[in-house]
């Protein structure tokens, strides 16, 4: 079955809240207006109020009371409209969500999804930032980043039935995007698993979220000139599943690392950092990044462009790891 | 006892300052030192009852949590006498600690033996008078004083300073020249409980409920710790305990606690008064439900401070009906009766050792709500030593008012050269008789004790009717003048 | 290898030693670093020295007025180099008794002359010795100052260190200022014979202290041939062989003498201390201090005539022990200047504590005053010196005694008394319903306070 | 408006309904009608938890206990009080001035005082300390350490109650600089638009650390701020055992009923400090003293005897026992394990970490252990 991104993820939410009438949704405008992306479009006339509940314009009690709830025993899944309203409820996942197993030692668990969505177009400084490397700094926290329709909809499922909270960010950019979905009711992508999306041995791209995109859209344009990429979409950012990276990497010898969020301390340099620490004997040449510049986004188109990753960025960087085969080594 | 860990990133502390000394007794609860640690002076705390016996530690030493700071013994073993060594300090005592390596050898410092550590400073005592007397003034408690002259001898220039910091503060609690120093403000519990004063302070004292800590007056009647209570108002009654019946012979000779030049005035005034005013007393009682129910609705719509309390009403029903009755606002002179052109109600307050009578002056120049801001705050200088002579002298009549100490009825005496003082007593709920039917009621009983040589009976009489349905009809205490 | 301290005191006067005292009763490691004598000025050049030779002059007057109490004597001499002689002896005394002072203290002392070489250091000079500490404190004192453009050449125009080691008796002396180091000398000379002028710029001798004193005094000198000029200018200064002109403004005729002793006043020995490298402020030359002594460099401390006037031995030492105190982390005691008592040993003494009448008139007291004068004293009738007088300045408010000043017989001992009853803050009242013993001069404190009051007994 | 219907609304709010009546806290029972064992049982936990906080300070002060301890002396009443007034299946949670609350919920005071030492048998495996006690077994969820963060968390457990239509309801205590929180408003307002059935129990002590409500609020009435979101809201003595029992009985019942949430300002003072290391600037010793005069032990002590209901002897053997039990914690916590070192990555997921991962390599913590 053909779903746009979107609609897997409507999908996994009614499946999963008419298998489990424990599962409902709360947040802004979820409800009537039918959800600021139109992802819960529908789901208010199908379930009802008590299901799916319009908060106030309330971040920390929207959060707040999904861990309450979960707590409680039900399994919430609340939608923060854009992860960029996320920091208000930063508080409560981080010093609540996070915590309460561990720190109680194991007494209770917070069976949370909070469901939120990164990127954007033309949004400019405040609503267009990729913040989910924030939460995968979090032991305790799931951050989940689906690239696919398939792996939105088989995330989203694993998401509500985990015992653990899990922070499952959207890309506003992908909403659209088309792609098989299996026709079954218990699909699920295993939180924790990255995924190797296309096979190739000169060069690996490793990518999250939006950047799969591009790195696959590189790949298919490296193919024409005869380079055959392997794409790794890491899927999950904590926790991070390294093993067909690593596996990946000791195959090609050269590494980019793609993702709209910003380098510094990103996800790009955790990668970055564990390939040194784990697989230093098989680089062939510098790990390289391609990741949004680090300045707010601004709202000028073609700034905009010039401040996030290109696919024509991550050809220059492969061709430099290319090219300069052997070169690094000796300077 | 050791250096106690007060804070998770403490490592060591200073030992400031010893608060007691050896063979002092201690207290559980009882601050022995003041610690400094890199963010705070605290207090190093007796977990134990008992007695100090010896100090390990010199102030100004710097010691690592955990070592032992000094030595205290358990209640049993303190029961005996303290022994005059315990307050030697060990020879091994730690000195302050040396801020540098010892003298290299052959230096001409390192000859000769150290001095003996400094002697403990006495604390300083002496004030001048100069220093007294404008202490007094200007309301600067000399105890709250250090003083800079010699010796520590607290002279006119710490007062000075004291006073200047003191109105900098009142004035604008911003920073000012100096460095800004941050003073808390009183959290009364009558305010935030309830308008009743300290449940223990109720409790009339020798009253003992059995054999247990709990069952004996509590600790806190000490002068120092009664809290202040909400309109914790006191009187020259004839109510005050009467001297204490000759007490069982007691071995050791009685001692002589002498008198405070506050309690030698008050016994000058309250003889002089009954000895040369020919008392005499009559009571009313008063239904309260009324002006309690006006308090409430009133104090909803006021801000917490304004808040009125039975008092200010009490002296609100006074000063009008004061307005009526002249002669008992009047002062006795050999000439005459100098009629007073203002009601000015002095009120009884209770202070340490004794009471104060700050007074409103044209009580009926003022609003209720005014009125009640100038008692409140009258009052407060009262208690806390801030009244400027003027402000406790040459009252018209006096209001005393032991309601909140769970007294019924008093009578009191008059506060010379004034003609009357009214005693209020609590007002409590008690059956009542309205048209042959008991029905319950808050009942208070004011008594008014005047002077036989400028009125009589029936204007009294009439006096305390008036005050009567005042407060029986309190909205006429915000407008006297309208209709019942 | 620098030494480490936890104070190096710079200068050994009576601010330095007795700091160092205080700073090692209070535990501190402590040097001290003095360039010439312990004892500074004071001990060698100052107080102790100018006492002995009063002292002598003292015993010789009572010599030559032996008469006038029926007592012959014959022709007297004197010998005014033995004096000197006797008046250094006694200073090389004290200053071994601070030498032994140091030692039993444990101060360590350095000979040398010390300057600061950081914020916690000091060099000493010639050794090159360096010395670190915590704190500093600087009492390096002051020394004598001439006028402008006349230099002190200890010939004929001599400072007063000159004129203490001057065994020869000058036949005419002017002294240039009329202060208490200019009075005392000119009682010296004058008793031992040499025609005597004081002058002085202001309208009194010793400007600072009541008119009253000033009065007595000038009158005093006058009856004892001393020439007091006041009000007076020194507008040229020109030696001529073996003489000094000086031309006095306003006046074409100079006035001659054999010597000139300079006695205008102290200036600190601020330079080349290091002051600057280190950014302590000064103020023309004397240095910046807080209440706490403190200079503006934190850590370093100064004292003394250093810092400013009152420029008196026991002010540097009180100053000193405030400054340890601060650095030892004790409570400070506050100094008030006006409440150091001051004593001149001219003839006849004054002595002074607290404020004058106007100082009182310009703070802002409701002043009154009462005056004693000795000739109503018995025990000034009976020594026949009835020549001074009490006066005691109050207020009304409180009866406060601010200040007291004497001139008369053995009056810098009177002063203790004073002194207590300003510092402690003594009313009129107290002073007056103290009894004092009879026959005392000191009687005549309490007959002022009452006189203050309104009820002086023997006047 | 209420009845049970609180979810059906919660989409569909009345225009205009903004107002609340209908509530008031009940007034405290004569202590002559209640039986005088529960009294009692009343008094000794008070003195057990008083004892216990005295303990703990004094092995603060000898470093056994790290980190913060935050003392509730003085507040004795509002825990022992609050918490007679819940049913079992009721949920509690709380701040970090947690000991109290843990104990008068019946947590085990050897277990509470191993947690505040850090030890293995700390009812939170000496994983939580002095602030973070929990007790799954009673239903508290919890001492939350950040200011406000439990309140929406409050909100939520009361939602899961509403949302299964059970008869129960959430306790939730905090403090009067709580309320100065965004997520107290956010709470507040949520709870009341969705009439959750929660117990806000405001334990004002006047001060938020070191400082006072005047100086951190213009409205100290704290009362009027749950006033302001609609929730029935009222003012109480918390040093009075009773009145706080009856209020938040009656508060419970209202909730209970479905009829949404309550507000409740418990007035109380604390003796001590903010945490051992307050140097107490903030506020006069007098102050402290006016307020021991109202101790909530010795008032309530006073109370039974006045009224005859105990004997000083059964409050004297009441107090023996306290001691003991204190004294018993203490020797229990001092005899438990450390946390054995193992177990530091254990928990932070409540799910097995799939397994598909390769060792070392996958859950983001094992490829850094030394």
């Amino acid at each position: 079955m053909e779903l746009t991104y979107r609609e897997a993820v409507r999908r996994a939410l009614m499946e999963e809240m008419e298998r489990d009438e424990r599962v409902f949704i709360m947040g802004e405008d979820v409800g009537a207006y039918g959800g600021s992306y139109a992802v819960t479009k529908g789901l208010l006339a199908r379930f009802g109020p008590e299901r799916v509940r319009d908060t106030p314009i309330s971040e920390a009690a929207i959060a707040g009371a999904g861990i309450g709830a979960a707590l409680g025993g039900l399994r919430p899944v609340v939608e923060i409209m854009s992860i960029n309203f996320i920091l208000p409820a930063a508080d409560q996942l981080i010093n609540g969500a996070a915590k309460i197993h561990y720190m109680f030692n194991g007494q209770f668990h917070v069976p949370l999804v909070v469901r939120t969505v990164n990127g954007g177009r033309r949004l400019a400084a405040t609503h267009s930032q990729n913040l989910e490397v924030l939460f995968a700094f979090i032991p305790g926290l799931k951050v989940v980043t689906p690239a696919s329709p398939a792996d939105a909809y088989g995330l989203l499922k694993a998401a509500i039935r985990d015992p653990d909270p899990v922070l499952f960010v959207e890309s506003a950019l992908l909403y659209s995007m088309k792609g098989p979905v299996p026709d079954d009711p218990d699909f699920l992508v295993p939180l924790g698993q990255s995924l190797v999306r296309r096979e190739g041995r000169d060069l690996t791209l490793v990518a999250h979220s939006r950047g799969v995109v591009v790195a696959l859209e590189a790949a298919e344009r490296l193919a024409a000139q005869g380079v055959e990429a392997e794409v790794v979409d890491l899927r999950t950012l904590r926790p991070l599943d390294m093993g067909p990276v690593l596996a990946s990497v000791r195959k090609t010898g050269r590494v980019v690392i793609v993702g709209d969020d910003w380098q510094s301390y990103g996800v790009g340099a955790e990668i970055a950092a564990r390939l040194a620490e784990e697989a230093f004997e098989a680089l062939r040449g510098p790990v390289l990044r391609v990741g949004g510049a680090e300045v707010p986004m601004p709202y000028a188109a073609n700034l905009e462009r010039l401040a996030l990753p290109q696919v024509d960025g991550v050809i220059r960087r492969a061709a430099r790891l290319l090219e300069g085969d052997g070169a690094w080594l000796v300077r | 006892m050791i250096m106690p860990q007060m804070g998770f990133d403490m490592q060591e502390g200073r030992l400031v300052r010893w608060l007691k000394q050896p063979g002092d007794a201690v207290e559980k609860g009882d601050a022995l030192a003041e610690i400094e640690t890199d963010k705070a002076t605290v207090e190093l705390e007796a977990f134990e009852s008992g007695r100090l016996a010896k100090l390990l530690v010199e102030e100004g030493a710097t010691v690592p949590v955990g070592e032992p700071v000094a030595l205290l013994e358990p209640l049993a073993a303190a029961q005996a006498p303290p022994t005059l060594e315990g307050r030697e300090v060990d020879g091994a005592a730690r000195q302050p600690a040396p801020t540098r390596e010892p003298a290299p050898e052959g230096t001409p410092a390192a000859a000769p033996p150290s001095p003996p550590p400094p002697p403990a400073e006495p604390a300083p005592r002496g004030i001048s008078r100069v220093a007294r007397q404008m202490a007094a003034e200007q309301g600067v408690d000399p105890a709250t004083l250090q003083g800079r002259g010699p010796g520590g001898r607290i002279l006119s220039h710490d007062v000075e300073e004291a006073a200047r910091q003191s109105q900098a503060q009142d004035a604008q609690p911003a920073i000012t020249a100096g460095e800004y120093r941050f003073v808390p403000r009183f959290h009364d519990p009558a305010h935030y409980l309830g308008e009743a004063a300290a449940p223990q302070a109720q409790r009339l004292a020798g009253q003992t409920l059995g054999e247990h800590p709990f069952a004996q007056p509590p600790a806190t009647t000490d002068p120092e710790t009664t809290p202040p209570a909400g309109d914790g108002i006191s009187s020259a009654g004839e109510a005050a305990p009467a001297p204490a019946s000759p007490a069982a012979p007691s071995p050791a000779p009685a001692e002589i606690k002498p008198w405070s030049r506050m309690r030698r005035t008050i016994a000058r005034r309250m003889s002089q008064s009954k000895r040369e005013i020919p008392h005499f007393y009559e009571s009313v009682q008063v239904l309260m439900d009324q002006a309690l129910a006006f308090r409430v609705d009133l104090n909803r719509e006021l801000p917490d401070e304004d808040r009125i309390t039975v008092n200010d009403l009490l002296v609100r029903a006074s000063a009008l009906a004061l307005e009526e009755f002249p002669n008992l606002n009047g002062t006795y002179t050999d000439e005459g009766l100098r009629i007073n052109p203002t009601v000015d109600v002095a009120i009884a307050v209770a202070v340490e050792d004794g009471l104060l009578t700050p007074v409103v002056r044209d009580c009926n120049g003022k609003g209720l709500v005014e009125l009640a801001r100038e008692v409140h705050r009258v009052v407060r200088a009262a208690r806390k030593g801030r009244l400027k002579p003027d402000e406790y002298a040459g009252g018209t009549f006096t209001l005393s008012n032991l309601g909140m100490f769970g007294v019924e009825a008093f009578s009191a005496i008059i506060n010379p050269p004034q003609t009357a003082i009214l005693a209020a007593g609590g007002a409590r709920q008690q059956p009542w008789v309205v048209d042959g039917q008991i029905q319950p009621a808050t009942v208070m009983t004011l008594t008014l004790a005047a002077d036989h040589r400028v009125t009589d009976g029936v204007e009294v009489a009439r006096f305390l009717n008036r005050i009567r349905e005042l407060l029986e009809h309190p909205w006429l205490l915000v407008n006297p003048h309208l209709a019942r | 290898m620098a030494e480490r301290f936890d104070l190096v005191v710079v200068g050994g006067g009576p601010g330095g030693y007795v700091g160092a005292i205080r700073a090692r009763q209070l535990g501190l490691r402590v040097a001290l670093v003095e360039q010439e004598h312990l004892g500074g000025v004071c001990l060698n050049w100052g107080c102790i020295p100018t006492k002995s030779l009063l002292h002598t002059a003292e015993v010789l007057r009572r010599v030559q007025e032996a008469g006038r109490y029926g007592i012959e004597t014959g022709p007297v001499s004197a010998d005014f180099g033995k004096a000197i002689d006797l008046s250094r002896q006694a200073a090389q005394r004290l200053a071994k008794g601070v030498s032994f002072l140091m030692r039993k203290n444990g101060v360590h002392v350095v000979e040398g002359r010390g300057r600061l070489a950081g914020p916690d250091r000091v060099v000493v000079e010639p050794s090159g010795e360096e010395l670190v500490a915590d704190k500093i404190l600087l009492a390096t004192g002051g020394r004598p100052r001439s006028l402008p453009g006349v230099e002190l050449d200890g010939e004929l125009v001599l400072s007063s260190r000159h004129a203490l080691s001057r065994r020869e008796l000058p036949g005419r002396v002017v002294i240039v200022g009329g202060g208490a180091i200019g009075v005392e000398f000119a009682s010296i000379y004058r008793t031992y014979g040499a025609q005597v002028t004081v002058l002085e710029m202001l309208p009194h001798l010793l400007p600072n202290e009541e008119p009253e004193l000033a009065q007595a005094l000038e009158r005093a000198f006058q009856r004892q041939g001393i020439q007091v000029r006041t009000g007076v200018r020194v507008a040229g200064l020109a030696r001529h062989g073996g003489q000094v002109h000086l031309t006095l403004e306003g006046e074409a005729e100079p006035l001659e003498a054999d010597m000139v002793l300079m006695a205008v006043g102290t200036q600190p020995n601020s330079e080349n201390l290091g002051l600057e490298e280190l950014g302590i402020e000064t103020d023309r030359g004397f240095v910046k201090v807080n209440e706490h002594m403190e200079t503006t460099r934190p850590g370093i401390y100064a004292v003394g005539d250093l810092v400013g006037p009152p420029m008196l031995a026991h002010v540097a030492s009180e100053e000193a022990v405030v400054a340890v105190e601060h650095m030892a982390g004790r409570p400070v005691p506050r100094l008030q200047p006006e409440r150091m008592p001051r004593a001149t040993y001219c003839e006849p003494q004054v002595a002074s504590v607290g404020l004058t009448e106007a100082q009182a008139r310009e703070r802002g007291y409701e002043v009154v005053t009462g005056v004693f004068p000795l000739q109503a004293n018995g025990k000034a009738v009976a020594l026949q010196e009835t020549g001074g007088l009490v006066k005691v300045v109050g207020e009304r408010r409180y009866g406060q005694v601010l200040g007291v000043h004497l001139v008369g017989p053995q009056v810098t001992e009177i002063l203790a008394e004073a002194g207590l009853a300003v510092n402690m803050e003594t009313t009129l009242e107290e002073l007056g319903g103290t009894v004092h013993a009879h026959p005392t001069i000191a009687e005549a404190v309490r007959e002022a306070a009452l006189a203050a009051l309104g009820r002086a007994i023997h006047i | 408006m209420g009845g049970g219907e609180g979810m059906a609304q919660a989409n569909n709010p009345e225009p205009g309904r903004d107002g609340w009546t209908g509530w008031t806290p009940d007034p405290p029972p004569d202590l002559r009608d209640e039986p005088p064992e529960r009294l009692l049982e009343y008094y000794r936990q008070m003195q057990v938890i008083r004892h216990f906080e005295e303990r703990a300070a004094q092995a603060y002060t000898q470093g056994r206990i790290g980190g913060f301890l935050h003392l509730a002396n003085g507040e004795e009443a509002l825990a022992v009080g609050g918490l007679a007034a819940l049913e079992p299946e009721d949920d509690l949670i709380t701040h970090y001035r947690d000991h109290g609350v843990a104990l008068a919920r019946g947590s085990d005071p050897g277990r509470v005082m191993a947690e505040l030492f850090g030890r293995a048998d700390g009812v939170s495996g000496g994983r939580g300390g002095s602030m973070h006690l929990a007790d799954a077994g009673r239903r508290f969820w919890g001492g939350h350490a950040i200011v406000g963060i439990h309140l929406p968390i409050a909100a939520g457990l009361a939602l899961a109650h509403q949302y299964r239509k059970e008869p129960r309801v959430v306790l939730c205590i905090f403090g009067d600089g709580a309320t100065n929180t965004g997520a107290f408003h956010e709470a507040l307002n949520l709870a009341a638009t969705w009439e959750l059935p929660v117990i806000f129990l405001c334990q004002n002590n006047l001060y938020g650390m070191g400082t006072a409500i005047e100086r951190a609020m213009r409205v100290t009435e704290l009362h009027r701020r749950g006033a302001a979101y609609g929730i029935p809201s009222a003012r109480i003595n918390g040093m009075r055992l009773l009145e706080v029992r009856a209020a938040v009985a009656s508060a419970a019942r209202w909730a209970r009923e479905g009829k949404g949430p309550v507000f409740l300002e418990a007035l109380t003072y604390r003796y001590r400090g903010h945490s051992m290391a307050d140097p107490e600037l903030y506020r006069t010793k007098e102050e402290l003293k006016a307020w021991r005069a109202w101790d909530p032990i010795q008032l309530f002590a006073q109370e039974l005897l006045e009224a005859g209901v105990v004997t000083p002897e059964a409050l004297r053997r009441a107090d023996q026992e306290a001691e003991q039990v204190v004294e018993a914690a203490i020797a229990f916590a001092e005899q438990s394990p450390e946390p054995d070192p193992a177990t530091l990555h254990h928990g932070v997921y409540r799910a097995p970490l799939a397994a598909a991962l390769p060792a070392g390599g996958g859950n983001g913590v094992g490829a850094h252990l030394p």
